[in-house]
């Protein structure tokens, strides 16, 4: 198993989420981060005084996949993230040893499959 | 005098038609003494109702303050709801219960009144509409502070029923005992209660413990230990702004109560009216200081609330000196209620403490402080203790209080019981987990703290990426 | 008159001078009745301009509740500089325009007035002075209304430039037509518009529309497939406080429409006032729960504001059992046009319903609802069809919106046409989806929700680290 | 007069006793042209008086604004305890000193007065209390200006150290000075000031010069380099909240201190002010826009205050013409005072420039622009430099200024050196850090932006989860 | 060395917190998260309109502990999460290479330690 | 690739990415976190009732690097890190297998090299 790191553009999440929704990977996870690169600050003004912001908003998202998915997961966000600009971020593959569903408790890569089947919601 | 009235009125009306410019009309007749009189009293009433009404904005301030922000959106509409429900039910039979004649038990004119209506033998007019509206905005302060005690876990469906209830028929019997010439004028020489501690501020308190007892607690509010926990606010900001303008109201809501301007007695109960809140604010500041070591700015608040609450019935009975005595036993008493109260049942914004104990020890500090001099002034019963050295007074304003408790409690738990049997008194678990915004009103009051931005950015709702060219356009870049 | 008062105001001013003790100056001598009518006429009539002017709140209120976080800067400069420049305007030339006389089209005197001109024929003094703000607070109200159309994506220089405009010629125009002796008089008896639900709320509303037409919707309003999709608003309770404070804010509009005390008919379009209000609230929540099973916060607000829009023009012609009837009917209306408008047009406060259908129903409710001894005292136009059983009036009042609708929108549509083709209306997308704050402001209206705390930190700003210290200094330790 | 009063206070008492509607109140015996002419004077100035009580709110929201999310709910303890401290003091001792008596330098009646005292020569009845309610107001507001340059440093216990001091004695001095008939009286014909552009505004923002030469700026307000970093306020919304509340309340500032409502004279100064205020946003706006091609929010706010403290002085001396002049001066003074102050040392509000500065630029502009009608209708001073050609009057205004700001700093420095070397005035640095809400307060003003839902939800605060059942129970599921 | 990811439910935090503590295990970190997967969305309405929202706030817990106490974690972690309704959330075991205290600079394992006896605070 | 997690204290950061940056790493990310370890707890109170807060917030830089830069990242944090009291945080060092820049796609080592020169911002 492989986790998918990517930090990415807020506007690029979306078109990323719907098409891994239908390539059968509606499991994912995304946070809130702010970023450095190669990217510029900004300054703001106040009161006269500035305040430059060397950070910019982004949104990291995580998604662990079986080793045989990385690429297919890898390729949407690159093809739906890229403007071409700086700041469009970058995506990083980890090892994952070992997963688990907390709802059952099951073990093993097979959690990680996207079962169509309806179960109930909470 | 009517036809007076009318004469002049069609004239001027003619003017105002035709409306040449305000300073041609300073060529008007001149009014005779008698309406001067009427439109300077009615003037003064009408805008001391106006900041009546706008306490409306100081409770739903004070409680969003008190308030998590998963559920305020719910009390804006609430208020509004509940604003408009007394206001029609205040026209179509409170005003009539409360003042339509002076009865022991209830007045019985006046119902959907409209203009030239006989109401309690005179005819309704100007002078009528503004008694009607001053009144109006007390029923409806009196029925904003029921719900303090129901925040967060109550259903939306029990406030306009409550609502119709306590606007129709609690307040409108309570004021028509305290206010309307009933029951309370009957007790000893009249209960003195001049702007409402009892009338307006004990009733909706005690409409407030009827619900909370049906209620019961917030989920999380005590352990499983049985401790309380605390669950804060989410704006101290709002709550401040609230305690302000229901301080700006009050100087509408006891002066306001002079019902005229007679030898501009109204500024002197807005000096005893600030007097005691002043001294409200100190009591309870020090109180909670040296109990904690912190200044808990809610109480801060609260103190100000309870001394305002406290001095509305003496307000036009005492001199200035009782004023800050009042007020500060009211700060301290807050307090101590609100930690007391605290163990027991869940009251997120002190309503108990700062509405009921208050409003108690107001209208009994009459029995203490009433002066001869405003007591005869206003012809309602006898000095104070500390002049009379008589218990009597104190006797007679403890009696109002029982009887207002008894009867509001009595008649607000049984509405609020059918309530329960019926459409359901409280949200389920889930819901009150979630939030009454997003579960009662299908969005949250705050969306952009409760929604992933990443999704409204589709929406156009994120600045994050923008902030971008945003600095290309309009900022210096700076090279990271 | 003058010279006595100046006499008298000298002797005063002298005592004034000296200050002592205003208990000393209970010794003035008293006022000839002549002087207290018209003073006591003018308080009223200030007091009422102040509550008017105090409405500029309310709409700030609640145009930031329907604002994301990131174009809340904006709205304040915008209101600061909007109101500032009709000010100015007003002064200059808007007040002449309006009331310097009552030839047809516009007046012809009072540019630039000072003490002592001679005004429509009148010297213009204390009176004229308080006829001039209560009248300027009423342009600025539908100046206001004008930008709920255009938030979140319209360039600032448009504010001033339609503001002068605006503020200089087109209201003034409406107004004199309306208010001033001007057009509306010509037709039938007269178009009944008490306080303006034409010539204030329609004018504005129209404006709007011709503002929205040429800037078109927000960026994401509508989705691909052509669906309107919810951006909502990010703080409902700054959206309730507005309403509260606009509610509010009509007891001076209405009431203060008599300008006079007279009768303290004041009172009465008070209680008129708030009975529509009321039912507006009530008609559009009840619709809005039984089309969406849930109670959309907003539509209760609209509710609101629809109602005291469409009550604005009859609530000095119809009795009171009236007013909950046409401001139900404003507060169903508005949920439909919202509904409606929304799926074609962005208009995110809902101006073009709340001030535009409602606007015009109200005004048309005075030819249905009219009653002919208020139609008597104001002598305009003729009794409502209920009365009459004749359509003649309903007719006068609908040329009336229809005379305003088009001069307003055709003024309107070319002033914003022009400044979309000279210095621009709308900002640029990435402008758009930064926030008007961060871009044309150089800073967010709520910096702490945009910019990370941890370069704020080193300015000092996070309070993170420290809650430790704070632990150690003044809260409990408690073992992890 | 007095027993006449007596005689029908005592027949309405009785009525409002039995309390039989208002309506039949319109019997009410008609009053004396000598009553009435008091009673409209008091009723005007006490509403004007609430106005300017609302002020508070203003400062509140304004200060609120200009603060990080860390320190505001120290902020809402600060306004209740300041405005109870001054409230009492003003009792105690602050009215006598400053309108107990005429003498140079300070009044010797008045002390813990009530009604019926001899004060001043008067007996204090309601005329009294308007009068002492209004002036109080006054000294408040004097008093919360002081602290906008302490902001998110200075201990608690400071404000009711210095509050004590300053509404006992400072305050009052300066205003018995310039008010109470004292020392301002002596100087050439009198130092002009209407309002007090001096009395109220300089005296405060010169306590808060005090104040902030002892506390030193803010925690990483001036980086290593020596260089102002910006240090943003956490919301413009509550800013401009504030800033409109304060207009308005100046409409109670001015037009009120004309004491009555003679020639409805209140109404110029109606117009007077706001006119200047206008101006002043529009001088702010333009200059900062021109200096960073940015309009700051922020500033044009400061500009409108910064015209009505200019304005406060001549408001009572000048023709509608020289108002726009002296608010757009001021407007543009107070960017580049900000500018100027910024760089030296900590106002996070701007105090000094809106306050200070424009204090001292709208007291001179009264030796500019003071007309001779209204000189001599108030009886103080000479005309102005453009009217007199001379430069007397505006040497006798200099010397007003200078007089008021030599005593309030002095005191107010020995004052608040005292509090420095005896209890503090400065929070330890990680307090400062941790915020005030936090480490004085014992909790945040907005818990949910600091305190981790996961902890907070164990009390049933996070929506999170249950946002799944809600979706359940209320909302429509969507598969995803 | 393994770092433990899970993404768990709000409620679910604060007994696993008293749990690991009392297990020796006080030091982790969390952070606000919003997923997808399984669970639905919910349909916001505004004005008529309506707003979708896939993405559910869940709490993401990151704690690193030696190999032989991987499964203690997790087991608790799974006990306390389980409600048995789709959104319990996951659990993934990564590999890390060193680990290093800021406060003393020391590295490996055994800054992991849970180290009883006090310490001046900060 | 190593990715570097570190959980400091905020005020840790600004001289930390001055230094990273001047030592040619401008690219990094960090997220607001909520950390428990030995640090001590607060309590709050309100109204009469308390309310312990056993998390602080702390920030937690991300930065992933070559191999041979790891140590020059880990001792620069280490170095503006420590305060010496409890609560400055950890480092923790993890395997990454790929990396990608999303504005051009491609993948390995060197997209992590800094690029003085300049490109059009976005
Ligand atoms: N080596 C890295 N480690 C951690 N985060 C990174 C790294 N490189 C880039 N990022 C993240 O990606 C975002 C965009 O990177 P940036 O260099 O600005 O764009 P580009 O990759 O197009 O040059 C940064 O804001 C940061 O959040
Ligand atoms: N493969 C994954 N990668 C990243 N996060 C995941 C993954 N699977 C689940 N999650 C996280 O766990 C949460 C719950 O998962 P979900 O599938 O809804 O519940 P369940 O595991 O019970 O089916 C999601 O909201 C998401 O945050
Ligand atoms: N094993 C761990 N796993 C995850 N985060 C940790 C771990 N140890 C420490 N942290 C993070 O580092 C922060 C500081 O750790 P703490 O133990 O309080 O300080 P110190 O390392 O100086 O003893 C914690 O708040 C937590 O966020």
């Amino acid at each position: 198993m492989k986790k998918i790191e990517a930090y990415i553009r807020h506007e690029a999440f979306e078109p990323i989420r719907l098409e891994l929704l239908g390539l059968g990977f509606p499991s994912l996870t995304i946070s809130e981060v702010k970023g450095s690169g190669r990217q510029k600050g900004i300054t703001e003004r106040y009161r006269g005084a500035e305040l430059t912001n060397y950070l910019r908003p982004k949104v990291k998202l995580e998604c662990v996949v079986a080793e045989a998915d990385v690429q297919t997961i890898v390729d949407t966000i690159l093809k739906h993230g890229r403007t071409g600009a700086v700041g469009d971020g970058k995506v990083f593959v980890c090892p994952v040893d070992e997963a688990y569903r907390v709802r059952t408790g099951e073990a093993g890569e097979e959690i990680l499959q996207a079962h169509p089947d309806g179960a109930p919601t909470g | 005098m009517r036809r007076s009235l009318l004469v002049r009125g069609l004239f001027v009306g003619l003017l105002a038609a035709l409306l040449v410019p305000r300073s041609a009309l300073a060529q008007a007749d001149p009014k005779t003494a008698q309406a001067l009189t009427d439109e300077l009293n009615n003037t003064w009433v009408i805008v001391a109702a106006f900041l009546v009404m706008f306490m409306q904005a100081g409770f739903l301030l004070l409680e969003l303050g008190f308030t998590r922000g998963k559920n305020v959106g719910t009390m804006v509409a609430k208020i509004l709801v509940n604003f408009s429900v007394a206001s029609v039910m205040w026209w179509i039979c409170g005003f009539a219960i409360a003042f339509g004649g002076d009865a022991v038990i209830a007045g019985d004119s006046g119902f959907l009144v409209g203009f030239g209506d006989t109401v309690a033998g005179a005819p309704f007019d100007g002078a009528g509409a503004t008694f009607f509206f001053f009144q109006f905005a007390f029923a409806a302060v009196s029925l904003a502070i029921v719900w303090g005690t129901t925040l967060e876990r109550i259903k939306f469906v029990a406030y306009p029923i409550y609502g119709i209830v306590f606007a129709g028929l609690i307040y409108p019997l309570i004021a028509h005992w305290g206010f309307g010439g009933g029951l309370f004028a009957e007790i000893g020489n009249g209960v003195q209660d001049f702007a409402g501690s009892t009338v307006v501020h004990l009733t909706g308190a005690t409409g407030a413990l009827a619900a909370l007892l049906l209620l019961g607690p917030r989920k999380g509010k005590f352990g499983p230990d049985g401790k309380p926990r605390a669950i804060p606010g989410h704006s101290m900001p709002l709550f401040g702004l609230g305690v302000l303008i229901l301080w700006l109201g009050w100087f509408g809501f006891n002066p306001g109560s002079t019902l005229n301007t007679d030898g501009s007695r109204f500024a002197e109960v807005v000096v005893v009216t600030n007097l005691a809140a002043a001294a409200g604010v100190i009591g309870a500041s020090l109180t909670v200081f040296f109990r904690t070591k912190t200044l808990d700015v809610g109480m801060c608040g609260n103190g100000a609330i309870a001394a305002l609450v406290a001095i509305t019935a003496p307000s036009g009975y005492v001199e200035f000196w009782a004023a800050p005595i009042i007020g500060l036993i009211a700060g301290v008493l807050v307090v101590f209620s609100v930690y007391a109260i605290d163990k027991l049942i869940d009251d997120p914004v002190g309503a108990l403490s700062a509405h009921g104990m208050a409003g108690i020890w107001g209208t009994l500090s009459c029995g203490i402080f009433s002066s001869p001099r405003l007591t005869t002034l206003n012809g309602v019963g006898d000095a104070g203790l500390v002049y009379s050295g008589s218990l009597k007074q104190l006797g007679v304003q403890a009696a109002g209080v029982g009887l207002a408790f008894v009867t509001v409690f009595v008649l607000s738990y049984a509405t609020f019981f059918l309530i329960k049997v019926t459409v359901g008194l409280r949200v389920s678990e889930e819901d009150e987990e979630a939030g009454l915004d997003i579960s009662e009103h299908g969005m949250y009051g705050y969306p952009e703290q409760f929604i992933p931005s990443a999704e409204l950015v589709s929406y156009g709702a994120a600045p994050q990426l923008s902030a971008t060219q945003a600095s290309a356009t309009k900022s210096t870049e700076v090279n990271a």
